[in-house]
């Protein structure tokens, strides 16, 4: 079973008749996810893939005619904050959101509302969860990754696609791979996903994939030093990364905190964790052991 | 989207915090005569978006309209950290009793917005709050309530400002939030705030900065956006929608991802490669974008080979072949061009690509090497 | 603070919510310039704050001068409910295809503003309601998240607005919601929106209450304030801060606490009393808020008795007493007035009282019957 | 002991400056409340009290310095959301707000921020809280009640004071007295401190006063149907209440719901409720059986 989800979750797509809605809707239904409904605000009663999947204009009636229980987003930045704090307020069990470039004080606000719900949020700016041979919520190519025992958690998309290609081209194979989203407010942390990698009896090694910027993997390192027990490996892009603009003395002073490839190199070595210096090391390292 | 001092007053002064008289000039002509309207001794500020300005001597006081003169036309001959001064700000010079910083971030990790205040304003407050973390207040902003006046007197009492003062405080600071919130600022910053004439609290500088995001939503902003005041590229690349950093080398990138673009900048980096550029093309990109970001890519002469990488998932590589086939026509390049398409309709993306001699590569740790080798070849 | 319905569609236009276009009237000569202005057939409503006003007939068509005003001033001769009309709003005939009903109010049992939607607009929506739950869409909206766009579409959705007026919608409501937030409203409501030539949404009624608690901060509606449309004993009240409410009998009441009034009602009504109002002067009231309080109830002729009780436990008797001195002195008052004192500070005020002739009682029992009693006897 | 509070809780006067805070922070002290700090905004630094009571500029430092752990608000109106909300930030565990006329909406946010914390707020509009020979929060007059086993909540103040006063007369005693507040939009409603008094073993005979408008007798009697042994006595003002203005038609549907005193007066009696018809019969009703 994939982490998170359960395979046969019943899932709907928010902006399913757009573009890339209804492209990876398809690619999504192809690899075998329950697609069950679509809303796209004022085209409900339409249907869409192959005329099969009824589309509605808001996330309730979605729920109420199919009982589904997980959304992937598509909707265009200016309206995703919406589509999120409905499926939220629907009462959706997951989120996926893959859209990019939403406005950061809306993403404030979301996530303030999404504390106040059981909801749990996997991005925004995610390509989402594939476990291979089982289930795929978002863009992660499904012929990339084969089903196996390594665990991947990221906060990257194409990075990831090249990681998790090459583990295939070795030889290895992916319980779930999943991104957290490239923005720097997100939903869920690497914590609560490696938590569940941790107890997931499919998943032996677990891979994180990590950048520049953000605290997050501060946070991993903590967290695998006092709970993970599996086999765990590291890999820092960023390393050659120019220092990111300031935004003034306060940007500056906050962005301290934050941490460079250098600094979070280090944390992850001190740790004990295995650390990839590059792409190409990566299957050598997490096959050989 | 950082602004310049004298657009972030005009803001500050929409939304009613203190600043002194003055306005911008570009030459000596307009400073001296508002000089003459300002009846008054003036500080000349060289307009340029980076900090070190007073250490680099943008900002000088004058006394007479000789001086006036003279200075302008020595702070409008300067660089400053690179950046050519091209306008100044002359303003009225105001007596300074105290100096405070006052801000309102966006701590990124928590999500929040925070309000910080420091009694050591005007000098570098990083470096002090480096050696001494008392010296900076610090509360976070609950999103969904906004910033409350308890908060605001919470960093008046931080920061040991006058009581008789803490009621104009309360107004600026307020007044510093909604113009954050109304204008999706991800920063916004006042160093010094300063007391002047015993009892006057003024904003004597003005930092703003508008989350790229969201400046569809604010029209009005857009006639802050200077493009002479930006790299040409970095303007362009914004402007198509790509994020584009310049740096220092010689191999042109293009790649789809931030992560992945990191990590083939960091291999070109382990291989004695010298990127030019991180370029991302974002997700889903169409043959326009990726013509685009190749576009900006052939402006910068110092490039010597392109390095494209991309791995389609949402993007598809006969989108992004299309793309390179439509530039390198119109710009007939003569470059080498390595291209490594993986992932989503690759074999269609190569296929289109085939016949027109670019460098193809297997993988990433391929197209890297290649790169390298071809950009310590000879010039074009 | 309720306002009559053109104040409220002056609101509504500086929000942007499509009104018919129109202008207020208080005779017949201005209701026919702005007839010849208009160009077109209109309707000529009465401005009252009562509902009821179109089966009371006072909302009329017009289609020629003449009629304009024949109807005009027929309408102004009338009372709707008790209520004079005194003025009139003079709109343009909008045809009328399909009628909403749309409001944003306050659910104070549960603390949150309120999104309500119904296709059967324009008639009484509440007897409708009753008969069918279904035919009404309602929504709570978080406090600290405002009001959503997915909210007002799934208002759309339930109240099977045609699909092409969705975007028309969005806005209206969301500026419906901005009205009610910046402006402290406790309820803004339109009913009937109406579809107009098929494509057109507009608002052909306003309703806007708002919070009285709020009304300090929003000094630029204090404009819509209007004395004339009030029952003068309650407009004075207002102003001093007090909470009156007129009723039907003849003894007047005043109490400190709405609680401790509401049941000297109460037992006034149990003993064969008919209270004249209902008078509540507040927590910690002093000697000109009380004599304010006396004052309004001396203007009532129906007063033939004088109740008044008083609970000190913020508010002290002596002051009471006090007010209640300096007003029977100025206005010679021969009124019956019956006195009971408790609580803060009772003693002083009741020696304060003692060669007053005032009728002092021992408790509210005792104090409810004395007045019953008085209030039985001759008349003054 | 009282419900809710300890007798020793130390506690802050919010507005202690201003004429009522000061006359009620020494009603307060009078009666033996552990009043350690006084907090007014730009007043911090000055001494209260026969100058033995310090006053800050904040909650926050208040507590830093004096350890408060409740708060009795007496700011005016325009301020007195704000006072809240800072309370409930410097994480106060117990808020009494006798402050009335606050905006609706105002408090509607406070209401929503409170809930995400674990502070308790009685109020606004409220009198407080009265433990005769205990503690007093609040503005309750002290001298109105003599210790006893009857447990008083009410929506009124002086309505309140009326009937203790009638309860002592007659020779009864009260455990604790609390007023939940007059306004619409309040913090503890009747239920939880129901539930209080039902475990209160000092606490024998609980009185419920209740007004016309509002659902909180509604979920009182549903609560005491359910969850009360104890013998449980009511009485409700404004039988004789005029209807309330409308709000337009909105505002009467959601009025609807809320009850007439008659509405209440029947759920009580149904409920098998004892029924006080006036405030004479209230003491002989309490005290004869």
């Amino acid at each position: 079973m994939s982490i998170l989800v359960r395979s046969d979750i019943p899932v709907l797509v928010q902006g399913i008749t757009g573009k890339e809605g209804t492209f990876h809707a398809q690619k999504m239904q192809g690899y075998g996810t329950r697609i069950v409904a679509g809303v796209t605000p004022g085209k409900g009663g339409d249907w869409v893939l192959d005329e099969k999947i009824p589309v509605f204009d808001t996330v309730r009636t979605a729920i109420e005619a199919t009982g589904a229980e997980a959304s992937v987003i598509f909707v265009p930045a200016d309206r995703a904050a919406d589509a999120m704090f409905e499926a939220i307020d629907a009462g959706l069990q997951f989120i996926f959101c893959v859209t990019e470039g939403i406005p950061m004080q809306d993403m404030m606000r979301v996530k303030r509302y999404l504390a106040t719900s059981d909801t749990q949020l996997v991005g925004p700016n995610s390509p989402g969860l594939l476990s291979p041979g089982k289930v795929k919520l978002g863009i992660i190519p499904g012929e990339i990754a084969q089903p196996g025992n390594i665990g991947v958690i990221s906060r990257s998309g194409t990075l990831t696609y090249e990681i998790v290609n090459e583990i295939r081209k070795a030889g290895g194979g992916v319980s779930t791979c999943i991104g957290i989203g490239g923005d720097p407010i997100l939903g869920m942390g690497f914590v609560e996903l490696l938590e569940m990698f941790e107890d997931d009896p499919e998943t032996e090694k677990i891979l994180m994939v990590g950048e520049i910027g953000g605290r997050f993997e501060e946070d991993a390192v903590k967290f695998i030093s006092q709970h993970v027990t599996k086999p765990t490996y590291a890999f820092i892009v960023g390393k050659s990364a120019p220092e990111g603009r300031r935004m003034g003395h306060a940007g500056a002073i906050i962005e301290k905190r934050a941490g460079s490839a250098a600094y979070k190199i280090d944390l992850i070595k001190n740790a004990g964790i295995r650390l990839a210096s590059s792409i190409e090391e990566i299957p050598a390292l997490l096959l050989k052991s | 989207m950082r602004i310049l001092e004298y657009q972030s007053k005009r803001i500050f002064s929409q939304y009613g915090i203190p600043i002194p008289k003055g306005r911008v000039a570009i030459n000596a002509i307009i400073a001296d005569h508002i000089y003459e309207e300002l009846k008054s001794d003036v500080v000349i500020k060289a307009q340029v978006l980076t900090g070190g300005r007073g250490k680099a001597g943008g900002i000088r006081l004058a006394k007479s309209a000789e001086q006036v003169e003279e200075l302008t036309n020595e702070i409008l001959s300067m660089s400053i950290k690179g950046l050519p001064v091209k306008k100044i700000l002359v303003e009225e010079a105001v007596r300074i009793d105290q100096e405070y910083f006052i801000a309102i971030t966006t701590d990124k990790d928590e999500g929040v917005p925070v309000l910080m205040a420091s009694k050591y304003g005007g000098v570098d407050i990083e470096e002090i709050v480096k050696g001494n973390h008392n010296a900076l207040f610090s509360m976070p902003i609950e999103p969904l309530v906004g910033l409350r006046e308890f908060q605001v007197r919470s960093a008046a009492l931080a920061i040991e400002l006058p009581k008789q003062l803490w009621h104009d405080f309360e107004d600026i600071v307020l007044n510093l939030w909604n113009l954050y919130r109304e204008n999706d600022a991800e920063n916004v910053e006042i160093n010094p705030l300063v007391i002047s004439e015993g009892n006057r609290l003024i904003a004597l500088d003005a930092k703003v900065t508008i989350d790229d995001n969201a400046i569809y939503r604010h029209p009005e902003l857009s006639e802050f956006f200077d493009m002479e005041e930006e790299d040409r590229m970095e303007y362009m690349a914004k402007k198509y929608g790509l994020s584009y950093v310049k740096l220092e080398g010689n191999i042109g990138c293009m790649v789809n991802g931030a992560g992945l673009a990191m990590a083939t900048l960091d291999l070109l980096a382990d291989n004695g490669g010298q990127p030019a550029n991180f370029l991302d093309i974002g997700g889903g990109a169409n043959a326009e974008k990726v013509a685009s970001g190749l576009k900006i890519i052939l402006e910068d002469e110092r490039v010597k080979v392109i390095l494209i990488n991309i791995f389609g998932g949402i993007t598809r590589c006969d989108e992004v072949a299309r793309g390179i086939l439509n530039v390198m026509e119109e710009k007939h390049c003569t470059l080498p061009v390595v291209i490594r398409l993986a992932g989503t309709n690759s074999s269609q993306g190569l296929a289109l690509l085939q016949s027109s001699g670019f460098i193809a590569a297997e993988n990433i740790a391929d197209a890297v090497k290649l790169s390298v080798k071809a950009s310590k070849g000879k010039k074009r």
